[in-house]
């Protein structure tokens, strides 16, 4: 279990060789990578900057592994996520999950997408022709969180 | 004396990443820290109005209005978040 | 698109640059990676092989992928599966999607894999400690691949 | 004439990967063939009993056992694949 903030690239490569090194109990990984994309809701994006939070990121971060963790059969977990400056193409962030079988790793790496997207204290500011703004948050992103709840829970 | 932080839009619109404050008496939990600022007037009347999406961490876990704040906390406002 | 059946080891990094490679609409990319665990069905393993159907393969494997294409909105596809003698933490298969947004690649990623598992021609036999024996199906993959048919095509 | 091909388990039981038939006139699809293989009797027989989980591809895509065969064919026989 490993949670980074960071300026730098990721290589994909090795974060997932590193992760699952020398354990032969797991037999499933599930990565998922981040990317800037060139448009955003219509508008073309040229540049964007992620601010963060520090302290409570990896803190959040970390306590969305564990609850991940606690709620799956799975191995092995790895956050990383990148701040700063970032162009299209550029990679954001990385989940990976490493488990015995591949539907835990699936839906445990998901679950961390879902759960980062509104619990870590991120934010993205957009360059585009019309100026730069910072990006809403999306319905669409709370409403995925909350289908991990138990009808119960809610 | 509290830390208080402002991430993203907020900290651009306040001029300011953080500040220290004292608190009066009146103010014990976040709805009442919310008010307290919300009565600066201007952009942070603006920022803070009840209808606004804003997020507030205290001592970095994510708060509720109901959340009590006392001497010694870090508490943040921010939108909601929009990493990933 | 692509599906390929090989011998060789695959590099996980290199290939998912290469399927994002310049491609700015790609604001995800979900990636499976299949590995020889030591212990299965508590046997442990100290070697497989891979047999296939060539021809029948690339063509099952393809015909998955462009049934993920036609039902989510994604937009890249690959599929590499090794065969021959594997040892464990060997990589076995990576099926990875790009699309612009997350949730179209984890459900395209895992609805492959589940697909894969049940409709192409790959047996695996394994090495343990009391003799080779080829792998029997396991009922619970049926079902994963079952539960992507809609209720009134079933 | 056909092309028959065996894989994994029945190719080790059968001793053969594949084999040219010329098809009697009663067999024309999967069910007739599968029973015309059978009466080889043996390995045969007990491979392809109604109860074993057989699986048949007809030119390289799944079958059922109502799928046509006929000359030129490429029909292949292989237990529940297991790969991924």
């Amino acid at each position: 279990m490993a949670a980074r903030v960071q300026t730098e690239d990721f290589d994909l490569g090795a974060e997932i060789a590193r992760l699952r090194q020398g354990n032969p109990a797991i037999g499933a990984v599930v990565a998922f990578v981040g990317l800037v994309r060139d448009l955003n809701e219509n508008a073309s994006v040229s540049e964007m900057t992620l601010e963060h939070y520090p302290g409570m990121t990896e803190k959040a971060l970390t306590e969305i592994e564990a609850a991940a963790k606690s709620r799956w059969d799975i191995v092995e977990t790895l956050v990383i996520h990148r701040v700063g400056a970032l162009q299209p193409t550029d990679q954001i962030v990385l989940v990976a999950v490493g488990s015995a079988h591949r539907h835990e790793a699936f839906a445990a790496c998901e679950f961390i997408m879902d759960y980062l997207k509104t619990q870590a204290p991120f934010w993205k500011k957009e360059q585009t022709p019309q100026g730069a703004h910072w990006v809403d948050a999306r319905e669409s992103d709370e409403t995925a969180a909350q289908r991990w709840i138990p009808p119960q829970a809610k | 004396m509290v830390t208080l932080l402002y991430f993203a839009r907020l900290r651009e619109t306040f001029g300011t990443s953080s500040e220290q404050a004292v608190l009066p008496d009146q103010v014990g939990d976040v709805r009442s820290l919310t008010e307290w600022l919300r009565q600066r007037g201007g952009v942070w009347q603006e920022e803070l109005a009840a209808a606004r999406p804003v997020r507030v961490a205290v001592n970095q876990d994510m708060a509720s209005p109901d959340t009590t704040v006392r001497d010694g906390d870090e508490i943040a406002f921010f939108p909601p978040v929009t990493g990933g």
